[in-house]
């Protein structure tokens, strides 16, 4: 099912263009991979679809709505769960209170943080009370995930999630991205610069290349030497 | 029966010593005709006479005179006096004339004449059926030391059951009896140490008075013991009391400053108008004691109850209307916030002014915040315990809606982040404005306490602004324990000086202090620490 | 040392420039030298307030310079601009000589009357022209050196320096204001007559001090445009924005700091002495903390890190104010207020930041 | 600018913001109403008045720049205005300069006089000294605390009051002098201490030269820490029916004021003014104040001296209007002597619990003003006397020379 | 020991600091040789940053000492005396001046007099100009060099402050996660770059790219609780059960 839709849009800062007529579809219980140099204009998509940058054309809707006109919590509120990149985790916060953060968007009977979370990174339950700010970085990042998994998104969008973590623990944010996939309940985003780890989750791709989308299209259509060809210096 | 012939016998004894030469009272509207005059001397001496004539009215006539309900009138110097309920009682036969008394002139008191008033009730009413009266009635023997009320003193002494009462009689005797220079040795010894006992300044003074030229060489040296005990003694106490001046003091920069620790501290707004918000707040407190003055003043009592929660709202709703129409945009221009909330506060200020009037507003104190709590010589006023209490009680509330409610952690995820709150599904609109209009609302109800020690006037938030900024960032900007902990040290760090250096120069030296602790922690009292706060 | 000056020299620069030391030949010109019948005759009065409002500009130059470069929110500026002010005063004072109303020789007249003996040692030699030019760079300087010594050292920053720069004013506030230091407690210094032998009420000393305010408003304006042009304004900006990634790069963040902190002071300073002729009194209420946040706000209004616009700013509020006060007594407050949430509101960038923008993209747009 | 020769141009010179506004804004009102009675009696020399208020916001310098305004731009021929000495000595130079007018209504140290000044308001020895006289007469007081604001006006008071109470035999360790700074509001600690001075057995009494806001939290301390009148009197000379307004005056009754007029004043004159004043303001609870009778005073004087010198040019008056004499509010006659200061009665009072004041002494006659101290130094040499031909503020008796004059 | 103190460049010995009761680092030692190449690797929380920061100054030990060339002691001294001395530092969030240009943000970095007079009255000179182009090709945001740093995309922050450390040429680098966002083939690049530049200057380098550390073909180590878990060759090290039991995970 159709859980996003992306439609040509356009997007600047200031004077500078930064998307150009891109669109973008994710299914429900599906992965979509965007790929890209740096700076061709994957982080703006993504902060065009949560409401951050306001768009100039195009339009986005989720599931049946469009929502380009929304603020950027009323996407929140309406099922967009987002890892941003850079972590953004809340520094004076604890981590506890940084998960709740996520409890906003949902009823109040929800409010709870789902023990798969600590499953997937234990180490946020060791470190429940210290300053999201006093974390590492690799600790802030598996925070950031957490965070948007509470939300018990419809559309989980992670930018570059993988960013300073350590190994071990991407096999496990992979798992957990297959498993959310299982699930079936969310349709899931996932920008990311490291080919291998993208080609393994993905069912669908986009690469990106100077605000425009360059190349699309099933897993099963992936060509790896067309792809890296786009993400070659 | 018996206490009536009991106060004659006492003010007889009284003016047999006394200087007036009463010619025997036994025209009773003779008696008090001469308090119908205007001189201040004959007035005095009316009292005594007056306060010995025995006449049925003469305690009422007196308490009136005290009250300045006694008026004469012109023509026949005929008193009368008003009731509780408004209406004239004819002195003389302490009934209600026939007809209204016209062409009255009241009589008129300067402090002599309370004086004597004082002196000549408190002789009157050791008596009285109430304890506290009886204890009052002591008081004023004490300070008069009229040796002529000694007899009955020792009357009321023999028959008081009540143990606080009979101190503060057998303390009005010793302080009578210490300076009574025919009186027995052993008397007089024994009043020194009773007033050892009692130990408070009066007693040192009275101590300080016996020298060999009045007394016997024991007496002397019991006065001299005791007196050195007393000031043993005041010297610990003034220590305490300094620190409770500091702690009351504290509360008072604690409230002041406690919504700008909201506003600035949490949401990092240089709020210039916090003070007027404050300002608000006082004013409120005037406008609802002026309704209960006029439409119900038997709700006086009650006025700041009710004003606490109309000065939060009236605080409040204004803080929104500058959140929603101005602070909103500044959001990430945080130095710009200053110029916006300057402005503000001129224009409040402004507004006040035109609205209210430049000058100080009357607001009163209820019942329960005026007198003074005696702990033994340790002075608490009531209006300053309320207040710390009160500041106390304040501070606990909004700690718990910072840290315990989710509306706390929405406000705190917002300040930190605000793209990424909204992100989140926070309504990051709704949180400021709620924000900002919560720290405005407290800063109305700190308006509430103020209004009870400083001028309401369109002022008054400007003298606090200052202070309020001081404390938030001693205190370490964003953490409320800071801002307790800032208000309470700087509150005593004053009060200690300021009796070694004087009020002026406690002050400067208190703000190089500042400067100096600042230099030690950078970040105020209560630093953050750690990366956290770097990012 | 000229080239110093003049590098990078744009046309607003070349504007503000000539326009200073324009006005300050022609004011004087047409307050002399034109008779009070023409309509171009310019009256004294005007003359000295507009001296006041130059006076006020430097200052808010001087602010603008530690503020919009480095960041740093000084609001005891107030503090160095009455210090200088009062070094002028004390030397007014001591030129009244035996003109004043005791005729003592020595004692100024408030020393007479509460019974001093003799002159303290602060007042000592400023009856000298030289000693108190000396003073008035070097009481701000020293004050602004060993304040800023200590606290950039500590790493003191934003609201935790602002307020500790309130709280120096506001202790020397109380402490001017105390009688026993000896400056005329809250009275001040006033009834001045001379200044190195010119009546300071005359005409023509009025427009020379104002002559003198302009340039020296169009020296500091080059000073301190010189400083934010070099290498060394880079880096202060960069304090500005990352101080802690400065140090990283191995700059010695608290020796610029100092460094732009005592040179602002000093230039608050001379604007101060310049002042208080022109107004003819000095007094503690010019360590007021408010008169400090003030001088910030006239900075915001004409445009944080612009130097023009502050300059600009501080005119143009306090033209506002002058006028306001006079025209409207009982309503200016809500106009002044009303003009500081406007500018904030609409010219975010204050009034010459803002109007820079929109000529970079009138610029921009005609070049596309 | 035709129809400006029409009036004649008053200048109002009161703070109507800032710190200073809650005691300045009530003179602004007076002066107004002033000026719209004497326009209803036809206005002066056939031309009626026109007030130029401006607000000068509490800040000195700014009292300087307006005073310059008025002069200059709008060509007032006599001011009215300032209420701190400060804000008088900023002007000062300007009124000397352009040789202009000025009329100051407020109570001060005295130590000046200026040919362009005429101060209305009491010198020390119209206020302080009488009042001091009351209460070691009266009241017995032994023991003194000088409790003032840490400013001139108090301090030279002080000065003047110390000499005075030390020649009358009283020691200095029966003194204490204490200064606070302006908008001191925290009085726990000097109340107390005022308390601890007064119980060593001698009568003691507080005179009190505290200022502006700092009085209300003064007397609420007071009340709070149960001071009475009969046991510790206050006397204060700047605390007028103006600021007890704003205080809860129960439980102050009994502290006294010494000033040269009181509302409660019974006169026909007073009741006549407060009429029309309430009137006027349409609030029938609207106070009034010392400060307030000086403006009547000094206006009426300048009225005088306009119609005697058929003129309203500043020189004129100036020399018009010494000797110039009008009635005051209290009854009697007040005279503006040749040093520019008027004779007033002195009145004592105690405060009302309806916030008003009970007279409890009064001068018989008027005082006249020791614009020079002869308590102080520097000054006891010094005479003002600015008829001609001495025409000098600070003749040296001894020297025989006018300061200032080279 | 001895040999190797001044042999080397940094001598980290027996470090620990704690926050609030949790160690960091607990009795961390290593050795880097002058112009050597290292990689530092561990789990997150292992403490690569935290020994970073002791290093450059930002963060104060509790115990132990940071011997920089062989006898200078870090620890007294502060931020900016220890960069002057020549350590460069990437920091594993991209710091960059956000308000200046990209080539602002170069010419700060550009080694040369550091002290307020010099900045007053020296300008650019031409060699470092040249620097500056130098390095803007290194990094390839020639074309982005009129652009504010703070509109750079993440990964080129990243660049950008790589290229800062390069114009600051200090004698000892210290790089936090170099290649976090970046694409593989700039991984490469990277992986080049400090290779090449390793041997003239000592590189310390901290990343979780595997295939990135063991192209920089350079000795590991491996940190875990704050101390040293493992430490030799990339093969050896990765072969570690612990290695792998903490932080490469099967
Ligand atoms: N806040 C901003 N203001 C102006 N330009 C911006 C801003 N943020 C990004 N850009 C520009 O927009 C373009 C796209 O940036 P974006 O962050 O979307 O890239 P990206 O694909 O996410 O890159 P990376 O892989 O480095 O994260 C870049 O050229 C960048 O310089
Ligand atoms: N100020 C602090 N307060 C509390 N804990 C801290 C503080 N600073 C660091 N820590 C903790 O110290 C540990 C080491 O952190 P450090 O940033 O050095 O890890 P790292 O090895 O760089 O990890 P990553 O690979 O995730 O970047 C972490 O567990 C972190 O939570
Ligand atoms: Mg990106
Ligand atoms: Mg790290």
């Amino acid at each position: 099912m159709l859980q996003l839709d992306v439609q040509s849009i356009d997007l600047f800062y200031g004077a500078a263009q930064a998307l150009r007529g891109v669109s973008l579809q994710a299914q429900r219980g599906k992965v979509t991979a965007v790929l890209g140099r740096n700076g061709v204009g994957k982080t703006s998509l993504m902060r065009a679809i949560t409401g951050q940058q306001a768009i100039s054309a195009g339009s986005i809707w989720l599931g049946d709505q469009p929502i380009e006109a929304k603020q950027s919590f009323e996407r929140a509120r309406m099922g967009i769960g987002f890892v941003p990149q850079g972590r953004e985790i809340f520094p004076l916060l604890t981590v506890r209170e940084n998960l709740e953060t996520g409890f906003a968007a949902l009823a109040r009977q929800e409010h709870s943080v789902p023990d798969f979370i600590f499953d997937l990174f234990p180490v946020l339950a060791d470190m429940k009370q210290r300053r999201g700010g006093d974390l590492s970085g690799g600790q802030q990042q598996q925070l950031a995930i957490a965070r948007a998994l509470v939300m018990r998104p419809k559309l989980l969008i992670l930018d570059e999630p993988t960013e300073g973590i350590q190994p071990s623990v991407i096999k496990d944010i992979g798992r957990a991205i297959s498993f959310l996939r299982e699930k079936q309940t969310m349709a899931i985003v996932l920008v990311e610069q490291y080919f291998d780890f993208a080609r393994e989750l993905c069912d669908s791709y986009v690469v990106m290349d100077r605000g425009h989308i360059v190349l699309a299209g099933e897993k099963s259509a992936m060509v790896e030497a067309d792809v890296r060809k786009h993400l070659s210096v | 029966m018996l206490r009536r012939l009991f106060v004659i016998f006492g003010l007889v004894v009284l003016l047999a010593g006394g200087a007036v030469r009463a010619s025997y009272a036994d025209d009773a509207t003779l008696t008090l005709k001469r308090l119908a005059t205007d001189n201040y001397a004959d007035i005095e001496l009316g009292i005594a006479a007056v306060a010995a004539s025995g006449l049925p009215s003469a305690e009422a006539v007196l308490n009136a005179l005290a009250d300045s309900r006694l008026s004469y009138r012109s023509a026949d110097k005929a008193l009368f006096f008003k009731d509780a309920s408004g209406s004239w009682i004819d002195a003389a036969t302490n009934t209600m004339p026939a007809e209204q008394p016209s062409g009255l002139k009241p009589v008129k008191v300067n402090n002599r004449v309370r004086r004597a008033l004082e002196a000549a009730l408190g002789s009157m009413t050791l008596m009285a059926a109430d304890p506290q009266k009886r204890i009052a009635a002591a008081e004023a023997v004490f300070k008069s030391r009229d040796v002529n009320t000694l007899a009955a003193l020792e009357s009321v002494i023999a028959k008081e059951q009540d143990a606080v009462v009979k101190r503060h009689f057998e303390e009005a005797r010793a302080a009578v009896l210490l300076l009574k220079v025919d009186a027995p040795e052993s008397d007089r010894v024994a009043a020194a140490e009773r007033l050892g006992e009692r130990g408070d300044q009066d007693s040192l003074a009275l101590l300080g008075a016996v020298s060999e030229a009045n007394a016997s060489a024991n007496t002397v040296v019991a006065a001299k013991l005791a007196a050195k005990g007393i000031s043993r003694r005041l010297a610990l106490l003034s220590t305490v009391q300094n620190a409770w001046y500091g702690l009351s003091l504290g509360s008072v920069l604690l409230l002041a400053a406690i919504g700008l620790a909201i506003t600035f501290g949490v949401m990092g707004i240089i709020n210039m108008a916090h003070g007027e918000m404050v300002m608000l707040g006082a004013y409120t407190t005037f406008v609802v004691q002026e309704i209960i003055r006029t439409k119900a003043p038997g709700l006086f009592d009650w006025s700041l109850p009710i004003a606490i929660p109309l000065a939060f709202c009236v605080s409040a709703l204004v803080g929104l209307l500058i959140e929603r129409t101005i602070i909103r945009y500044l959001y990430g221009r945080p130095l710009e916030t200053l110029l916006a909330t300057w402005g503000v506060s001129l224009m409040l200020q402004q507004a006040v002014r035109s609205a209210f009037g430049a000058n100080n507003r009357e607001v009163g104190a209820p019942s329960y915040m005026s007198g003074v709590w005696d702990l033994n010589g340790f002075q608490i006023t009531y209006g300053r315990l309320w207040i710390i209490l009160f500041g106390l009680a304040v501070f606990v509330a909004l700690l718990g809606v910072i840290k315990g409610t989710s509306l706390g952690l929405k406000m705190r995820a917002v300040i930190q982040n605000r793209r990424m709150a909204a992100a989140m599904g926070i309504r990051t609109p709704l949180v400021d404005a709620l924000t900002f209009a919560l720290g405005s609302g407290v800063a109305g109800i700190a308006g509430v306490a103020l209004s009870q020690i400083d001028n309401v006037s369109p002022n008054l938030g400007q003298s606090y602004i200052i202070d309020s900024f001081l404390v938030v960032v001693f205190g370490g900007v964003g953490n409320l324990w800071g801002t307790l902990l800032g208000a309470l040290s700087l509150g005593l760090a004053n009060k200690f000086l300021e009796p070694i250096a004087g009020a002026v120069l406690g002050k400067i030296i208190l703000l190089a202090v500042i400067i100096l602790f600042i230099q030690r922690r950078p970040r105020g009292l209560f630093a953050l620490k750690g990366r956290a706060v770097e990012q | 040392m000229i080239t110093f000056f003049i590098r990078h020299f744009d046309r607003t620069a070349i504007g503000f420039v000539t326009t200073l030391l324009l006005i300050a030949v022609v004011v004087p010109l047409l307050n002399l030298a034109v008779p009070e019948s023409s309509a171009f005759h310019i009256p004294t009065y005007l003359v000295s307030l507009w001296g006041k409002y130059l006076a006020y500009a430097l200052l808010a130059l001087a602010l603008d310079l530690v503020w919009g470069y480095c960041g740093i929110l000084s609001l005891g500026h107030g503090a160095f601009f009455a210090l200088g002010g009062y070094a002028m005063g004390m030397y007014l004072m001591r030129q009244i000589g035996a003109r004043g109303v005791y005729a003592d020789p020595v004692l100024p007249d408030f020393m007479v009357f509460l019974n001093w003996k003799e002159l303290p040692i602060t007042w000592y030699f400023f009856d000298h022209i030289g000693y108190t030019l000396l003073m008035i760079v070097l009481v701000p300087s020293v004050i602004a050196f060993v304040f800023g010594w200590f606290a950039f050292r500590s790493r003191v920053t934003g609201v935790y320096l602002s307020i500790i720069t309130q709280s120096l004013t506001y202790a020397l506030l109380l402490a001017f204001f105390r009688n026993d230091m000896g400056f005329g407690g809250n009275n001040g210094l006033t009834d001045f007559k001379y200044i190195i032998g010119f009546p300071v009420q005359a005409a023509s000393t009025r427009a020379t001090l104002f002559a003198l305010t302009a340039l020296f408003l169009a020296l500091g304006f080059l000073l301190a445009r010189a400083m934010v042009v070099s290498r060394f304004g880079q880096i202060l900006a960069s304090i500005r924005d990352a101080e802690s990634r400065t140090r990283f790069l191995g700059y010695r963040v608290e020796h610029y700091k100092v460094l732009v902190f005592v040179v602002s002071a000093a230039m608050a300073g001379i604007a101060g002495a310049l002042y208080v002729p022109q107004v003819g009194i000095i007094n503690p209420s010019e360590f007021s903390p408010s008169n400090s946040i003030e001088a910030v706000i006239w900075v915001a209004v004409g445009g944080r890190g612009t130097l023009v616009g502050a300059a600009i700013g501080a005119v143009l509020v306090n033209f506002a104010k002058t006028w306001l006060t006079g025209s409207f007594p009982e309503l200016w407050l809500y106009g002044l207020g009303a003009l500081f949430i406007l500018v904030t509101l609409f010219l975010p960038k204050g009034i010459v930041g803002s109007l820079a923008v929109v000529v970079q993209r009138m610029k921009g747009g005609s070049a596309a | 600018a035709a129809k400006a020769e029409d009036t004649i141009k008053i200048g109002i010179l009161h703070s109507l913001s800032g710190t200073m506004a809650i005691s300045e804004t009530t003179l602004k009102d007076t002066m107004l109403y002033l000026i719209d009675e004497q326009n209803k009696k036809g206005g002066v020399l056939g031309k009626k008045l026109e007030a130029v208020v401006v607000d000068p916001a509490s800040n000195w310098p700014l009292f300087a720049e307006k005073a310059r305004e008025l002069i200059t731009k709008d060509k007032v021929v006599a001011t009215f205005g300032c209420w701190t000495s400060v804000s008088r000595k900023s002007v000062l130079p300007v009124f000397e300069e352009l040789n202009s007018i000025l009329f100051y209504p407020v109570q001060y140290e005295g130590e000046e006089s200026s040919k362009n000044i005429f101060y209305t308001g009491a010198a020390p020895n119209q206020q302080a000294i009488p009042a001091v006289d009351y209460l070691m007469e009266n009241e017995k007081v032994q023991r003194w605390v000088l409790a003032g604001t840490d400013y001139v006006y108090p301090r030279t008071t002080n000065k003047i009051l110390e000499a005075y109470l030390k020649a009358k035999g009283v020691k200095a360790e029966d003194i204490m002098i204490n200064y606070t700074p302006f908008g001191h509001s925290d009085w726990q600690t000097i109340v107390a201490d005022i308390k601890k001075f007064g119980s060593t057995g001698k009568k003691t009494a507080v005179v009190s030269t505290i200022n502006g806001d700092a009085n209300v939290p003064f007397y609420k301390e007071l009340g709070n820490q149960g001071i009475k009148a009969t046991d510790i009197p206050v006397v204060a000379f700047s605390v007028g029916e103006e600021e007890l307004a704003g205080l809860d005056t129960k439980p102050l009754v009994g502290h006294l004021a010494a000033w040269n007029y009181f509302e409660s004043v019974d006169t026909p004159e007073n009741k006549e003014f407060i009429a029309k004043w309430q009137a006027y303001t349409k609030n029938p609870k609207r106070t009034t104040n010392d400060p307030m009778e000086a403006h009547v005073i000094g206006f009426n004087m300048w009225v005088k001296a306009v119609e005697k010198a058929g003129s309203t040019d500043p020189s004129k008056v100036i020399d018009a209007m010494i000797g110039v004499a009008v009635p005051n509010l209290t009854g009697g006659l007040s005279t503006m002597m040749p040093n520019h200061h008027i004779t007033k009665p002195v009145l004592i009072g105690e405060i009302k619990a309806d916030g008003q004041f009970n007279t409890v002494w009064q001068t018989p006659g008027t005082v006249v003003a020791n614009e020079w101290s002869p308590y102080l130094e520097g000054s006891k040499d010094l005479i003002a006397d600015w008829r001609a031909p001495l025409s000098c503020g600070n003749f040296n008796v001894k020297t025989g020379k006018c300061g200032g004059k080279s | 020991m001895n040999l190797d103190l001044t042999d080397s460049i940094l001598y980290v010995d027996a470090v620990s600091v704690s926050f609030d009761g949790f160690k960091a680092l607990n009795d961390l030692s290593f050795v880097v040789g002058r112009g050597e190449l290292r990689a530092i690797i561990g789990p997150n929380g292992a403490g690569k940053t935290t020994m970073m920061d002791i290093v450059t100054g930002k963060t104060r030990p509790d115990n132990g000492m940071v011997i920089f060339d062989g006898s200078i002691d870090l620890t007294t001294r502060d931020e900016s005396a220890i960069a002057a001395l020549g350590i460069g530092r990437k920091f594993q969030k991209p710091t960059v001046f956000e308000g200046q240009t990209v080539e602002d943000n170069l010419l700060l970095a550009v080694e040369g007099p550091r002290s307020a007079w010099s900045s007053l009255f020296g300008w650019r000179s031409r060699v470092t100009v040249d620097q500056v182009l130098e390095t803007l090709s290194t990094i390839r945001l020639g074309d982005l060099k009129h652009r504010l740093a703070g509109s750079l995309s993440h990964g080129q922050k990243q660049w950008l402050e790589i290229g800062m450390l390069l114009a600051q040429n200090p004698k000892l680098l210290l790089v936090d996660e170099p290649v976090a966002g970046m694409t593989d083939a700039e991984t490469e690049e990277t992986a080049r770059l400090l290779t090449s530049i390793a041997g003239e200057h000592a590189v310390v380098v901290v990343e979780h790219d595997m295939s990135f550390v063991r192209a920089l073909q350079c000795k590991v180590t491996c940190l875990h609780e704050g101390s040293v878990l493992a430490e030799g060759s990339i093969d050896a090290v990765s072969a570690n059960d612990r290695v792998i039991d903490v932080y490469l995970g099967r």
